[in-house]
């Protein structure tokens, strides 16, 4: 199944990069963007035809391995 | 004989560009990237470094400072265009090479002493050199990875044992008329044996005698 | 902690402090005033436990120009040149986050070698982890690293050396210290001083967010336990792209001598950045917080005052010069702010949204800080560790041995590590990491620094005082293999949890070493750091005092020696104290997997500042010099076999003792005079294995394991 | 207006990330994992409130910065 991971970066957490791609916008004229933040998504395919267990087993992956709980929060979504 | 080394913010080997040159007897000054004018130039170096912090891309917002107008120009008029590392990576967001440069195979920095052999003699970097020369150079990049799926790009010079992946090997490119090269390794560090190599003044040295005069 | 907890107690302060801030105010202080004593009087800011035993470090010498107390200290190399050194901590920080808990480790120690006018041009990282086959350590040295990497290449300062050391002490409480050199000519020292009244404050630099709120001060002020998760919301995300801008746009203020002062925004950042130059000054401030460019809307004073917000810098310029200021940060494109204007007579005075949230002496939250002398007692369970036998060796052939020691990543090849940062830019690197001291030319002059950095846990459990003397020696032993002389010491004292007599004994005792050990190398310490409370669940770490020390090479030798010199036909030759064989507190008895005890062998001040000198005079002659340090006589040989792709044969006793004062000279026969009195030859070099008292390893193989040590568990 | 824009990597374009990531989920006995590609998201924040416009606009963000074309095509989706 394919499945989607969307990293979130926590709200508190300052974003240098969005900061200067939001200047850089500005720079080329974009005048009316007011805020720009860079996040992650995974695009697994995972083996497997239960959605319930293909998401607790990509939760385990997030809180292991895909996502930093100190900076970022996850999102799954299961997609076919 | 003169010779931009373009600075942009994030830059961090421009003095040591401008040293190496120095060092070979040709003359470099230092350009901020918000000049627009380089016609006292006879050629241009994009040095290493991690322009605007290598936000979104490396290079990617380099490309847009107001000095890569002149630079695209230079490189029209057959003047000589060297980027090195960071400059490797803005030429190719500009579009002034083909391809782009992406993560390192193993995911890491790689800092260290490379044996880069050339391929191709007519360019500006590789024109004092003889096909399969070796030269011994550092390496200094994270995104050191070089792409072309459009299969255009012209390696000049290849890694003797490829360290991050780099198709064909690829460490230095070149445009079709050799007026334009990126290399990714450094030249500028490998100037004096007390360092460790003096293998890069055969390149540097065969950039300055392909500047054209005004 | 529960509501009903009172606020300074939230804030870390104990009743006894709260009293005293009463005391000084003459009143209850306001939040934001409370804030400002509770971040600046943590332990972090105040070193209210270690203050009274630091004062023991020799800290004088002709050649110093600015000793501790400053942000960095500085030395002055001649001929116009000065050096600014400084090293730092972010443990706590690096166990919460490690990429970004040892970024802004680096971007913290750029920022107070900068501030004193000096061009950062080196770092060193010391970084210390429990053992590899626990995931979670790999876990840190991976993120550290790629931290120290992100950082450093990034901002465009290269980090040519360092240490690393594992051992399960620190499991939950890795070290993460770095060192900053900087570079200077004399006209453009700066001080943190805010300069006389009407001087002008201008905010330099990243927006101010909440990040960190008490994050270091905080952090770094307790102890870690369950709870310390839930601290986990101030980290701070560095910014090396910004640190860059704000470097140049300095180093222009400095060049063109605009400023009066500068002060870095670390822990306690704007508390810290207005009340310590002011207090230097014996002047007072008024601050507008309104000025203040800040990322996140809504902030509160106490939090404008506490935010440790990354790549801020403080400037006081004289009133004509502001708007060149102003320009040249927009040249360099990074914001500022005028926030204030120094003023007559001590007062603090700081406004925001029309309300004064604060009036303080400013003085006072430095000058009266808590002092505490806190109880020390040597621990009772010293006398039974320092009684352990050494392990016994006649089981194992000397080549098993080595070969075990050579896989050890603590003691193999650190390349993993060091390849990761770019340890080449400006040119200066002759000899980088990977040996021993590194060597940094001074273009344009014969001079050239040499800098190495030790520590060990080991060696100070079992007598802090003689493991922290021995750092010293060996530093500058690994600075004189360079050619250099050691001029100056930096130290970080890691350790454990102060309210404990036992952790108070071992500080003293290594600050006592310390001492010791300059005194007999005529060398001052010029600036350091204090990390107390490493300790999880109420272990403490082992005591570990990491030094740097730096020398001067002038001139530079012309052909340095190097590890990679040594040739078939050369001699080997050890030079130093004949060994007693201990193996207290050694990588062997470590790697053997023996309890860490025994009585390590003192060090001998006079010997040792003469065995120095020695090494500095013949790096101008001979092709290899090594230091014996972790592993002993046969692991520094193995090094140098292995470095020149080179076989040796070996025969001499205590190949694994790593009593200290004690080199290597390799050299063609006949070609080095060295004193008899105390240089013996042990072996020679040819062959296709490296040989120790007839037992051998093929040099392939020895090459192999060492380069494979460190990846091969990081795979 | 929120404005979601997704980077989905070429598939010719190799992915040293979403390989490396792969491996690593595996050592850690994620076994049913078949492949993980790594992209990138941007949220951005734009003034206006006529949704063409703004996908107009952000069309242009992306064709001039946001995205390489060598190396990804782009998605722009309207939150709200
Ligand atoms: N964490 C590190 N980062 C960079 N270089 C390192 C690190 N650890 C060790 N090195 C380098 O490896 C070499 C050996 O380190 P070490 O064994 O501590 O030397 P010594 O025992 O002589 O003090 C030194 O050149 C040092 O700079
Ligand atoms: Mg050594």
């Amino acid at each position: 199944m394919k499945v989607r991971v969307d990293l979130t970066r926590r709200p508190e957490i300052a974003d240098p990069q969005g900061t200067t791609i939001n200047r850089a916008l500005k720079d080329l004229g974009f005048e009316d963007v007011a805020s720009v933040r860079v996040d992650k998504v995974f695009h697994l395919d995972v083996a497997g035809d239960d959605p319930e267990l293909i998401r607790q087993q990509v939760t385990k992956m997030c809180q292991q391995l895909l996502a930093n709980p100190v900076l970022e929060n996850f999102e799954i979504e299961i997609e076919k | 004989m003169k010779t931009a080394v373009v600075v942009f913010p994030g830059s961090n080997c421009e003095h040591d560009v401008v040293a190496a040159i120095e060092n070979l007897g040709g003359r470099a000054d230092l350009v901020w990237h918000r000049g627009t004018d380089l016609s006292e130039f006879d050629g241009v170096i994009l040095p290493g470094g991690f322009a605007h912090g290598d936000a979104l891309r490396t290079g990617a917002i380099a490309r847009f400072s107001p000095v890569m107008d002149a630079v695209a120009a230079m490189a029209a008029e057959g003047k000589a265009v060297l980027g090195i590392c960071n400059g490797f990576q803005i030429l190719c967001e500009a579009g002034l090479l083909p391809g782009a440069l992406i993560a390192n195979r193993d995911l890491a920095f790689i800092c260290r002493f490379v044996d880069v052999e050339v391929t191709d003699t007519s360019s500006i970097l590789t024109n004092q050199t003889e096909p399969g020369q070796v030269v011994t150079i550092p390496l200094n990049s994270y995104e050191g990875n070089w792409v072309d799926p459009s299969g255009t790009g012209r390696v000049v010079m290849r890694y003797v044992d490829n360290p991050n992946g780099s198709s064909g090997a690829a460490a230095a490119v070149a445009n079709e008329a050799g007026n334009v090269v990126g290399i990714m390794p450094h030249p500028e560090r490998a100037t004096d044996r007390l360092l460790g190599s003096d293998g890069g003044n055969a390149l540097l040295g065969g950039f300055l005698s392909s500047l054209l005069p005004v | 902690m529960t509501v009903s907890t009172p606020v300074h107690q939230q804030l870390g302060m104990t009743d006894a402090e709260y009293e005293s801030v009463i005391e000084i105010l003459g009143r209850d202080p306001r939040p934001a005033e409370l804030a400002m004593y509770s971040v600046m009087w943590s332990e972090h800011c105040s070193y209210k436990s270690s203050r009274r035993h630091l004062r023991r470090f020799p800290t004088e010498a002709p050649w110093v120009v600015v000793g501790p107390g400053e942000n960095a200290g500085v030395v002055d190399l001649g001929d116009g040149w000065l050096a600014a050194l400084r090293i730092e901590s972010h443990n706590h920080p690096s166990f919460v986050e490690p990429y970004q808990g040892a970024a802004t480790g680096v971007g913290g120690i750029l920022r107070d070698v900068f501030t004193m006018g000096a061009r950062p041009i080196a770092l060193w990282d010391q970084i210390r982890f429990g053992n590899l086959d626990n995931p979670k350590n790999r876990y840190l040295l991976n993120g550290v690293v790629s931290g120290i990497a992100g950082y450093g290449n990034a901002v465009g300062v290269p980090t040519v050396g360092g240490e690393v050391e594992f051992d399960p002490g620190y499991d939950g409480n890795p070290l993460v210290n770095v060192m900053c050199l900087g570079l200077m000519k004399r006209e453009q020292l700066v001080l943190g001083t805010a300069g006389t009244p009407g001087t002008i404050a201008v905010l330099l630099g990243n927006a101010t967010g909440r990040d960190g709120i008490g994050g270091a001060s905080v952090l770094a002020s307790a102890s870690f336990d369950e709870e310390s998760g839930a601290k986990r919301p101030s980290v701070q995300v560095g910014d090396p792209f910004e640190e860059k801008k704000l470097i140049e746009a300095c180093l222009e203020l400095y060049d063109k001598n605009l400023v009066v002062g500068v002060q870095d925004l670390g822990a306690a950042g704007l508390s810290c950045a207005t009340s310590e130059p002011a207090g230097r000054a014996g002047v007072g401030m008024e601050v507008d917080l309104d000025a203040v460019h800040t990322r996140e809307s809504g902030m509160t004073a106490p939090e404008l005052l506490m935010s440790e917000s990354q790549e801020r810098m403080m400037a006081f310029v004289s009133p004509e010069n502001v708007d060149q200021v102003l320009q040249i940060a927009s040249h360099w494109e990074i914001e500022s702010a005028v926030v204030g204007t120094v003023r007559e007579g001590g007062s603090l005075t700081i406004r925001h949204e029309g309300d004064l949230v604060a009036e303080i002496p400013a003085a006072s939250l430095a000058d009266n800080a808590p002092l505490y002398d806190r109880p020390a007692a040597r621990p009772e369970w010293m006398d039974a560790v320092r009684a352990l036998p050494d392990p016994d060796l006649t089981p194992y052939q000397p080549n098993r041995i080595l070969e075990i020691l050579l896989d050890d990543p603590g003691i193999g090849s650190t390349a993993w590590i060091h390849e990761q940062y770019d340890h080449m830019l400006f040119l200066n690197t002759v000899v980088g990491p990977g040996s021993d001291g590194s060597l940094l030319r001074i273009q344009g002059t014969e001079k050239a620094l040499a800098v190495s950095t030790d520590g060990n846990g080991r060696l100070c459990y079992l007598d802090p005082r003689v493991g922290a003397a021995r750092l010293v020696f060996e530093a500058a032993l690994n600075v004189a293999v360079t050619g250099a002389r050691p001029l100056a010491v930096v130290d970080n004292l890691n350790f454990g949890n102060p309210e404990k007599p036992e952790v108070m004994w071992q500080l003293i005792e290594s600050i006592e070493g310390i001492s010791e050990a300059c005194e007999a190398l005529g060398i001052p310490v010029v600036g350091g750091n204090v990390s107390f409370y490493n300790e999880t669940d109420g272990v403490d770490i082992n005591p570990t005092p990491v030094v740097g020390v730096l020398g001067l090479a002038d001139p530079m030798p012309e052909i340095p020696p190097r590890l990679s010199r040594a040739e078939a036909g050369m001699k080997l030759w050890v030079v130093g104290p004949r060994p007693t064989g201990s193996l207290a507190g050694s990588a062997v008895q470590r790697v053997l997997g023996e309890r860490n005890g025994g009585s390590p062998t003192s060090h001998h001040p006079e010997f040792g500042a003469r065995i120095v000198e020695l090494a500095a005079r013949l790096a101008h002659k001979v092709a290899v010099l090594h230091d014996i340090s972790d592993g002993g006589l046969a692991v520094a040989a193995a090094e140098i076999a292995i470095n020149s792709d080179v076989g040796l044969t070996i025969d001499t006793e205590h190949v694994f003792c790593e009593d200290p004062h004690r080199f290597l000279v390799a050299g063609p026969p006949g070609t080095v005079d060295l004193p008899d009195d105390f240089a013996v030859e042990v072996g020679v070099f040819g062959g296709v294995g490296i040989s120790i008292n007839g037992s051998m390893i093929p040099l392939g193989r020895a090459a192999d394991l060492y380069a494979a040590a460190l990846p091969r568990r990081m795979r």
